[in-house]
C-alpha cells in the first residue's frame, strides 16, 4: 500500500518553448550589474551607468524607450526606474534617479563598482516605429525627461525617419534642468529644443512660465497639416500631462496618438502585487506607457 | 565601551556606529531591560552601538553622545532640565517606549489633578510632581519607538537602519492586520474588547496572540477610525467605560480621550 | 470523471494511509466563541478524529498554505560591494489537504489565473499549489454564503477528489490518477443507480438552502458607472482600514516587499508580506503622494478590482462568495450589502 | 592614617532607578552617610482610583519592568482575595512556575550583570564579553531559558499578557513545556559553575544585626501568599500586612520607608532564606553550605549568595512542577469573575522581597483605595543604617576613600534595589 505523495519540482517542469516571461525561473531572476559611473546632474538627481556583468546576458537584454527596470540593492530596497539611455546599447544602461526615499538615498551615497540587481525590462514602451514619417512632439516636465531621453536617443539614431522633432521641456527653476550638457548635441541633430522654467534666476535668459505657455507659442507657428501628422509623448507629473494633453486635443491630435507614462507604486513589476493598479489595470503590465485615450478611460488615473 | 569590532561596511559603505546614551525619566525601566533581553542576538546588537551611557548596566558614563534613547515620561522640573540638556548634545533624540512617546501609564494621573494625587499617596508630606508628559511636549523628538514594552526585534531593526543610514518607517496599519496573519481568533468573537482595529501595528499582535485584547500601547494607526470602534464596542455590549479605560491607558489616544473627560489643569500647565 | 462511493469508516482508513507518510492539513476546531459555537481553522492534523468534516466556513481561509502571510522571496550573502542572491521557493515536501469546500477550491482556481497565468508565473505559489493533494468536501450553506451568486458553489476542477456526504457513505468524484491510486488502499464501490439519484437529490437540496443572493448582472458596468457614487463615502466612513477583509479572503493576493539586512551585516533578505488595498499607504509613492488617501477610495478599489477589473481580464470576478470578509469585518461591511447599495437597492 | 573624604554618587549605576549615595568623613570620623532616593513618583496608587478592577493587574505590572510578573501576580491575588476567588490547582502551579522563572531571570541579571562586575573589577558586563565570553554566555543562557518559560506561560517576559484575574487567558502547549525540561536540567550545571565563580569572589565581611521579614512557609519555601513572619518573632496574617510594614515618609527619599520591631528591617532573598531555610531544596542547601550561609545571617552582602541559593532552589522546584503539570490534563484556564465590594490583599515574594498589593472595591468592582508596598521601600531604611555603620566602620579602620566608595556601592547593590519600583 502506498500513500506517499511525490514531490514535484516545478522548475524542472518549466516549458522551454516559451520565452523568459513564461518561465518560473524568471520571477526573481536578477541580472547582476555594476554601477560603472555616477554623474551628478543636479542637487537631487544622479545619472547612473549600470552594466550587466555577464556579456552574454548583456546582449540578451534589449528594451524599448519607455520601459523600466526594477533596480535592487540587497537589503536596502528595490524600485522601478525608467531606462534613460539609448535602446541601441544593450545591457549597458543609464538611469536617472532622484533621491526620494530609502533606496534612492542609499544609491546617492554608494560608490562606483557597487553591484546592483536588475530585473526587467518591464512594461510597455513608446511605439517609436509607428511614429516614423511623422512629426513628433516630445514634451517633458521635470524628471519626465528621464524616460524621454531614451526616445530622444532613438530619434537621434534614426533621425531621417522622422519629420520635425520638437522637444519641449519645463522645470521649476534653472538648477533643476537635467542633461544640460546634451542640449547642443540634440540641436545639432536638427531637433528643436525649447526650455522654460517657472522660477527663473538672474542668469536665466530663456522664457519663464508654465510649459503650456511655450506650447502655445509653438502651436502658433504650426499649421493644420502639422497637427494631422503628429505624435506626442508627454512625460511628467499628472497635472502637467493633463493640461498638455487637453491642449493637444484641442488642436485635434487624436488621443490615441498621444502617449504618457504613469507612475505608481510597484513591488514586483510583473502584475502580481497589485500596488500599481489604476482602477484595476496593472501599470506594470499594460503601462507605464499608455495612450491618452486609455488613460482617460482608466478610473483614478489622473 | 571601547570599539568592540573594527568598522564594518555594507555594500562598500562604512557603517555608522553612533555614540549612544540611554537615559530614563519616570518609568519602570522595562524598555531598557528589554534591550538586554533578546539574548540570542545581544552581542551583535551591542556591537552596533558605541554605548557611552547606560546607567542600568554600567558605571562609566560620558556626556559625549550622538544618539540619546530616552525612556519614561516627564513629570518633574529636574527632568525637564535634564531632558533639555540631553537635547543640546544629542543629534538624534529617540523617545523610547510608550511613556516617552505618549506619557504612558503615568499620564493616567493627569485626569485627577496633581494636588489630589499627591495627597492620596503622600498625605501631607510634600513632594514635587506635575503632569506626566511625553518628551515631545518639551523638546523635539526625532524618532519614536512605540510600545509598552518596546519590542526588541523592532529596536534591532531600527538600529540596523540607523547604522545603514536608512530611514525608519513604522507600520501604518492597525494591529488587526498582524493578528489575522497570526490566525488568532478575534477577541470580539471571544467576547472580549480589543483596540486592535485602531492601534498601530508592529508588535506582531503581541497581546491578541495571548487571547488578551489590545490596550493600544502603540498609539493610533495612521488612519484610525475611532468613532467606528466605539460603535463596535457598543454593539458587542461593552460599556463606554471599557473603551475609555483602554484609550486612556497609555496616553496614545489622548487627543480622543480628552473628549471623554474634561481636563481643566492640562490647559493651565500647558506647554 | 470517475465516480465512487466510499463507506464512512473507510475514509478514516484513507486518512491513516495518507497521514502515515504525508503532512495533512484539515479543518479543526480552534476554539469556541462567546456563545459556545465552534470556530474552525485549517491546521495540521495527525489524528482523523480531530478533523471536523462537518465544519462550517473557517474564519480564515486556507490561503496561508498557498500564499503565506509572510514569505522570504530571496536571501543574499553580502561580500564587499558584491553579493549573491539565493532563491528558495519554500517547499520541501507535499501536503494533503483533507476537506476543502468548493468555494475555497474555486478561490484557488481564480488565483491560478493570475499567479500561474501566461505572463510571469509565480514559482512560490506554483511550488505549493502543485505539491498539494486536495480532497474536496461538500458543505452546508451558511447564512452569509453567496457562493451560488458568484458561480462558485460547485468546483469543477482544481482538486484531486471531491466528497459529498450521503449519510452513511460519501459520493466521490475522482479527478486525478494520484487520487485513483490512493483509493486502491481502501474499499470503494461503483455508485449504483440509487446512489447516483441520491447524489443528484442531495445536490439539488443543497442549492435550495442558499439564502443570500448577490445580483451580479451587469455588475462590472454598474461599478464603472457608479464610480463617483455617494454610497462609497458611507461605507468609507465605517471602514476601519484594518486589512482584515483581505487577510481572511481566499482570493486576495496583493502584497508588499521589504528588504532587510541581518544584524550581522553579512546577510540580507527580501520578504514578501501580504498586504491589503484598504491600508492607507497601499498606493502611496515616494515623496508622499497618495493615490488613494481616503478610506472610501480604497474600499471602493477593493470592490473595483474584484468585481470589475478581474472580470475584464478573466471574465469572472475575483470573489467566491464565501462571506468571510463580511463575517470578519467588525464594521459589518459585507459584499452583498455593498453591492446592493451600489445598485441603488433599498436595504 | 585618618582620612577626610566626600563621596558623592549621583544616580548610582547598575541598579534599577535613581538613588544617590552621600558620605562625608572628617579625620576618620563619619559626619554623614546618606542613601537618597530622588526617583520621580508615578502615583500608581492614585491613578487607579476610580478604575475598574480589570485595569489593576495590567497597569500595576508597569510599576516595575524587572518584576512585572510579580506585580501582576500580587495584584491578581489581591483582587481574587477581595472577590473570593480561589485559584484552581492548575492555575496555582502555572503561576508558581512563572514566578520561579521571574525569580531566576532577575537573580541572574543581578548576579552577573549588576553585581559580578564589582567583584571582577569592571564597570559593567560589557568588557567581560571580550575577556570572559564564557561567563557572559552562561549568564545569557540561564536568563534566556527563564525568559523563554515566562514567555510561554505568561505570554511575554515583561508585562505579561496571559495572567488574568481568575486564571489565564490561555494555556501553553504541553509540548512546549516538555521541551523546557531538558533545558532546565542543563542549567542546573550552569548554576553550579556560577557557584564556583562566586566562590572565587571575596564577599566583604560586614554584619549589622537587623530584622528579616518574609512570607512564612508551611510546607514549602514560600512565594505566593500565606502568613507573614519576621526573625524577631512577629507573625501576621496576609491581610494584616500594614502592621508588618508601617510605612512612613522621610525627607531624604521619595520612596516611603518601613519599620517593625527595630528601626529598620530587611526583605529579599536573604530574609526569605533566614526565615525558611529548612524548606530549601537539598541541592540549594548544598550551595548554601559551601558559602557557610546559615540562618540567621546578618551580612547584607550575603544577599548575593542567597540569590544564588534561591536560583538553584527554583530551578529544581520548577523541574518537579513541570512534571506535575505535564502529568495532569488541562482544565478550563480561567474562572468567571464576579466583582463584590471589599478589601483584598495579595502578598507575593518577588526577587527583591515581599510585595503587597491591596485594593478596596465598591460593589461594581471599582477601586476606591489602592496601596502597594514594595520590597525596596521596606529595605531603604535598612540600607541607610547599614550604610552609616559600614562607612563609620571603614572610616575608623582607615580604608582608602576609593575603597569605601566601592564598598558603599556594593552594599547598596547587594540589596538589588529596585528604586523606581519603590517610588512607584
Ligand atoms: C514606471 C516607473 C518609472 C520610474 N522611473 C523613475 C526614474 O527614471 N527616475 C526616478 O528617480 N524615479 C523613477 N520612478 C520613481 C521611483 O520608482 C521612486 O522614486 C522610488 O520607488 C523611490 O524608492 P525609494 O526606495 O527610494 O523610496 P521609498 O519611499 O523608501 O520606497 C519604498 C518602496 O515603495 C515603493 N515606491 C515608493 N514610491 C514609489 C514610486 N513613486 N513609484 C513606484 N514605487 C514606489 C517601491 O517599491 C520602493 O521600494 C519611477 C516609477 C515608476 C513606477
Ligand atoms: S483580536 Fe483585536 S487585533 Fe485581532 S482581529 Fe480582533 S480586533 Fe483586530
Ligand atoms: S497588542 Fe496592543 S497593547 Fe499589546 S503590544 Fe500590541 S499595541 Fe501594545
Ligand atoms: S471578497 Fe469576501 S466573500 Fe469574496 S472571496 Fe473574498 S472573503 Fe470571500
Amino acid at each position: 500500500m502506498n500513500g506517499k505523495l511525490e514531490f514535484i519540482d516545478i522548475l524542472r517542469e518549466k516549458e522551454k518553448k516559451y520565452n523568459r516571461q513564461h518561465d518560473f525561473n524568471a520571477f526573481e531572476f536578477t541580472y547582476k550589474a555594476e554601477i560603472t559611473t555616477i554623474h551628478k546632474l543636479t542637487q537631487m538627481e544622479n545619472l547612473y551607468r549600470v552594466r550587466i556583468i555577464d556579456p552574454e546576458q548583456g546582449k540578451q537584454f534589449s528594451f524599448q524607450p519607455g520601459q523600466f527596470v526594477m533596480l535592487e540593492l540587497p537589503g536596502i530596497g528595490e524600485a522601478p526606474f525608467s531606462i534613460s539611455s539609448s535602446p541601441l546599447r544593450h545591457g549597458d544602461i543609464e538611469l536617472c534617479i532622484r533621491k526620494a526615499g530609502n533606496l534612492t538615498n542609499f544609491l546617492s551615497r554608494v560608490e562606483r563598482g557597487t553591484r546592483v540587481g536588475l530585473r526587467g525590462p518591464f512594461g510597455t514602451g513608446f511605439p517609436m516605429e509607428k511614429m516614423e514619417g511623422q512629426n513628433i512632439l516630445l514634451i517633458a516636465g521635470g524628471l519626465g525627461l528621464a524616460p524621454l531621453r531614451s526616445a530622444i536617443a532613438y530619434v537621434q539614431a534614426n533621425r531621417s525617419r522622422f519629420n520635425t522633432v520638437d522637444i519641449i521641456y519645463g522645470t521649476k527653476d534653472p538648477s533643476q534642468l537635467l542633461f544640460a550638457y546634451q542640449y547642443d548635441v540634440w540641436r545639432a541633430d536638427d531637433i528643436t529644443l525649447s526650455i522654460i522654467v517657472e522660477e527663473p534666476d538672474t542668469a536665466w535668459k530663456g522664457p519663464a512660465g508654465l510649459i503650456t505657455k511655450i506650447l502655445e507659442d509653438l502651436f502658433r507657428k504650426k499649421d493644420k497639416t502639422f497637427f494631422k501628422n503628429t505624435y506626442a509623448i508627454v512625460c511628467g507629473p499628472p497635472v502637467m500631462f493633463k493640461f498638455v494633453c487637453t491642449m493637444l486635443s484641442q488642436k485635434d491630435i487624436p488621443m490615441q496618438k498621444m502617449f504618457v507614462s504613469l507612475e505608481r507604486r510597484m513591488h514586483c513589476g510583473m502584475g502580481k502585487c497589485c500596488r500599481c493598479n489604476v482602477g484595476s489595470t496593472y501599470t506594470c503590465l499594460k503601462g507605464p506607457v499608455f495612450d491618452y485615450w486609455t488613460v482617460m478611460n482608466l478610473k483614478e488615473a489622473i | 565601551m571601547a570599539d568592540l569590532k573594527p568598522v564594518r561596511t555594507y555594500l562598500g559603505m562604512p557603517l555608522y556606529r553612533p555614540k549612544t546614551a540611554f537615559f530614563e525619566l519616570s518609568s519602570c525601566e522595562g524598555c531598557q531591560l528589554q534591550l538586554l533581553n533578546n539574548e540570542a542576538s545581544l552581542l551583535d546588537f551591542l556591537s552596533l552601538l558605541d554605548i557611552v551611557n547606560f546607567r542600568e548596566a554600567m558605571t562609566e558614563k560620558s556626556d559625549e553622545f550622538e544618539i540619546a534613547f530616552i525612556e519614561g515620561s516627564v513629570t518633574r522640573s529636574d527632568e525637564v532640565e535634564r531632558l533639555k540638556e540631553i537635547r543640546k548634545t544629542a543629534n538624534t533624540l529617540v523617545a523610547f517606549g510608550s511613556c516617552a512617546c505618549f506619557g504612558g501609564v503615568n499620564q493616567m494621573k493627569n485626569r485627577l489633578g496633581s494636588e489630589w494625587v499627591k495627597k492620596e499617596v503622600y498625605g501631607d508630606h510634600p513632594v514635587e510632581s506635575g503632569f506626566a508628559r511625553p518628551l515631545e511636549d518639551i523638546v523635539t523628538v526625532d524618532l519614536k519607538i512605540f510600545g509598552c514594552p518596546i519590542k526588541k526585534k523592532e529596536v534591532e531593526k531600527i538600529i540596523i537602519n540607523i547604522a545603514l543610514g536608512k530611514a525608519v518607517v513604522h507600520p501604518v496599519y492597525p494591529v488587526c492586520m498582524e493578528c489575522k496573519a497570526n490566525e488568532n481568533i478575534c477577541l470580539f468573537d471571544l467576547g472580549e474588547p480589543c483596540l486592535g482595529p485602531i492601534t498601530r501595528g508592529g508588535c506582531d499582535s503581541w497581546c491578541p496572540n495571548s487571547r488578551f485584547g489590545c490596550w493600544g500601547c502603540r498609539g493610533p494607526a495612521d488612519d484610525a477610525n475611532i468613532d467606528q470602534l466605539r460603535e463596535i464596542m457598543k454593539k458587542h455590549g461593552f460599556s463606554e467605560e471599557t473603551l475609555r479605560d483602554r484609550l486612556e491607558c497609555f496616553g496614545g489616544f489622548s487627543k480622543y480621550t480628552e473628549a471623554f473627560r474634561k481636563n481643566p489643569e492640562k490647559k493651565k500647565e500647558g506647554k | 470523471m470517475i465516480f465512487k462511493v466510499i463507506k464512512k469508516e473507510e475514509l478514516k482508513h484513507l486518512f491513516d494511509v495518507l497521514a502515515a507518510e504525508n503532512r495533512v492539513v484539515g479543518p479543526v476546531e480552534a476554539g469556541r466563541d462567546s456563545n459556545g459555537r465552534p470556530i474552525y481553522a485549517f491546521d495540521q492534523v495527525s489524528d482523523f478524529n480531530n478533523i471536523c468534516l462537518d465544519y462550517t466556513t473557517t474564519k480564515i481561509s486556507a490561503k496561508r498554505y498557498f500564499l503565506p502571510y509572510q514569505e522570504d522571496l530571496a536571501g543574499f550573502r553580502i561580500d564587499g560591494k558584491d553579493w549573491h542572491k539565493k532563491i528558495n521557493y519554500n517547499i520541501e515536501s507535499p501536503y494533503i489537504f483533507f476537506g476543502l469546500h468548493a468555494c475555497d477550491i474555486n478561490a484557488l482556481n481564480k488565483l491560478d489565473k493570475v499567479l500561474l497565468g501566461s505572463v510571469y508565473p509565480m514559482p512560490y505559489y506554483a511550488a505549493k499549489r502543485k505539491n498539494m493533494f486536495i480532497i474536496g468536501l461538500d458543505c452546508i450553506p451558511q447564512p452569509y454564503c453567496f457562493c451560488r451568486s458568484m458561480g462558485a458553489d460547485t468546483a469543477l476542477h482544481g482538486f484531486d477528489m471531491f466528497l459529498t456526504d450521503m449519510g452513511g457513505q460519501y459520493f466521490a468524484e475522482i479527478l486525478s490518477d494520484t487520487a485513483f491510486n490512493f483509493l486502491k488502499n481502501i474499499k470503494t464501490a461503483e455508485p449504483a443507480y440509487a446512489d447516483r439519484m441520491r447524489y443528484i437529490k442531495i445536490i439539488a437540496e443543497k442549492k435550495r438552502k442558499f439564502t443570500v443572493r448577490v445580483d451580479t448582472t451587469d455588475l462590472a458596468n454598474i461599478l464603472d458607472m457608479e464610480f463617483q457614487s455617494d454610497v462609497w463615502k458611507q461605507w468609507g466612513e465605517k471602514c476601519l482600514a484594518c486589512g482584515t477583509c483581505s487577510q481572511v479572503c481566499p482570493t486576495c493576493y496583493c502584497y508588499g516587499v521589504e528588504e532587510t539586512v541581518n544584524i550581522n551585516f553579512h546577510e540580507a533578505k527580501k520578504t514578501k508580506m501580504l498586504y491589503s488595498c484598504n491600508l492607507i499607504d497601499f498606493a502611496q509613492v515616494a515623496g508622499g503622494h497618495n493615490f488613494r488617501l481616503k478610506r472610501d477610495a480604497r474600499l471602493k478599489y477593493r470592490y473595483y478590482h474584484k468585481h470589475r477589473g478581474f472580470v475584464e481580464a478573466y471574465e469572472e470576478s475575483l470573489c467566491v462568495g464565501c462571506g468571510r470578509c463580511g463575517e470578519a469585518c467588525l464594521a459589518e461591511i459585507t459584499v452583498p450589502a455593498v453591492i446592493s447599495s451600489v445598485r441603488g437597492e433599498e436595504s | 592614617m585618618k582620612i577626610t573624604t566626600n563621596i558623592n554618587i549621583h544616580h548610582l549605576a547598575r541598579v534599577e532607578g535613581h538613588g544617590n549615595i552621600r558620605i562625608k568623613i572628617q579625620d576618620g570620623r563619619l559626619q554623614e552617610a546618606k542613601w537618597e532616593i530622588v526617583e520621580t513618583p508615578r502615583f500608581f496608587e492614585a491613578l487607579l482610583v476610580g478604575k475598574k478592577w480589570e485595569n489593576a493587574p495590567w497597569i500595576c505590572g508597569r510599576i516595575c519592568g524587572i518584576c512585572s510578573i510579580g506585580h501582576t501576580l500580587a495584584s491578581i491575588r489581591a483582587i481574587e482575595n477581595a472577590f473570593g476567588i480561589v485559584p484552581t490547582n492548575q492555575t496555582r502551579k502555572l503561576r508558581l512556575l512563572l514566578k520561579h522563572m521571574e525569580t531566576l531571570q532577575s537573580h541572574i541579571l543581578h548576579l552577573y550583570f549588576l553585581s559580578a562586575p564589582d567583584f571582577l573589577g569592571t564597570g559593567s558586563v560589557f568588557p567581560l564579553m571580550e575577556s570572559q565570553p564564557d561567563v557572559v554566555r552562561r549568564a545569557v543562557r540561564i536568563k534566556q531559558l527563564a525568559n523563554d518559560i515566562c514567555d510561554c506561560i505568561g505570554g511575554r517576559r515583561i508585562h505579561p499578557t496571559r495572567t488574568i484575574v481568575g486564571g489565564f487567558t490561555m494555556l501553553p502547549e504541553k509540548k512546549e513545556l516538555e521541551a523546557f525540561r531538558s533545558r532546565l536540567k542543563e542549567i542546573t550545571g550552569d548554576l553550579l559553575i556560577t557557584a564556583e565563580l562566586f566562590q572565587t569572589f571575596h564577599i566583604p565581611d560586614f554584619t549589622r544585626e537587623t530584622e528579616f521579614v518574609s512570607l512564612k512557609g508551611d510546607s514549602e519555601y514560600p512565594f505566593i501568599g500565606g502568613d507573614l513572619i519576621s526573625t524577631d518573632g512577629v507573625t501576621k496574617k496576609e491581610q494584616e500586612y500594614r502592621q508588618m510594614t508601617n510605612e512612613y515618609c522621610v525627607d531624604q527619599s521619595t520612596s516611603k520607608w518601613a519599620r517593625l520591631s527595630r528601626k529598620s528591617f530587611a526583605v529579599g532573598a536573604l530574609a526569605r532564606l533566614n526565615n525558611n531555610f529548612s524548606f530549601l531544596h537539598p541541592a540549594a542547601r548544598e550551595i548554601a553550605d559551601r558559602f557557610s550561609l546559615k540562618p540567621v545571617n546578618h551580612n547584607p552582602f550575603m544577599n548575593n549568595i542567597a540569590q544564588l541559593v534561591e536560583s538553584v532552589h527554583v530551578v529544581n522546584e520548577s523541574l518537579a512542577l513541570v512534571d506535575e503539570i505535564l502529568d495532569s490534563a488541562w482544565e478550563e484556564p480561567k474562572q468567571t469573575v464576579t466583582p463584590q465590594s471589599g478589601v483584598g490583599v495579595g502578598a507575593v515574594e518577588v526577587p527583591r522581597g515581599i510585595l503587597y498589593h491591596c485594593y478596596e472595591f465598591n460593589d461594581t468592582g471599582h477601586i476606591l483605595k489602592c496601596d502597594c508596598v514594595i520590597p525596596t521601600s521596606q529595605n531603604h531604611a535598612n540600607i541607610q543604617f547599614d550604610l552609616e555603620e559600614l562607612a563609620a566602620h571603614y572610616a575608623k579602620t582607615g580604608k582608602q576613600d576609593r575603597e569605601i566608595e566601592l564598598l558603599a556601592q556594593m552594599l547598596v547593590r547587594a540589596y538589588d534595589p529596585c528604586i523606581s519600583c519603590s517610588v512607584h
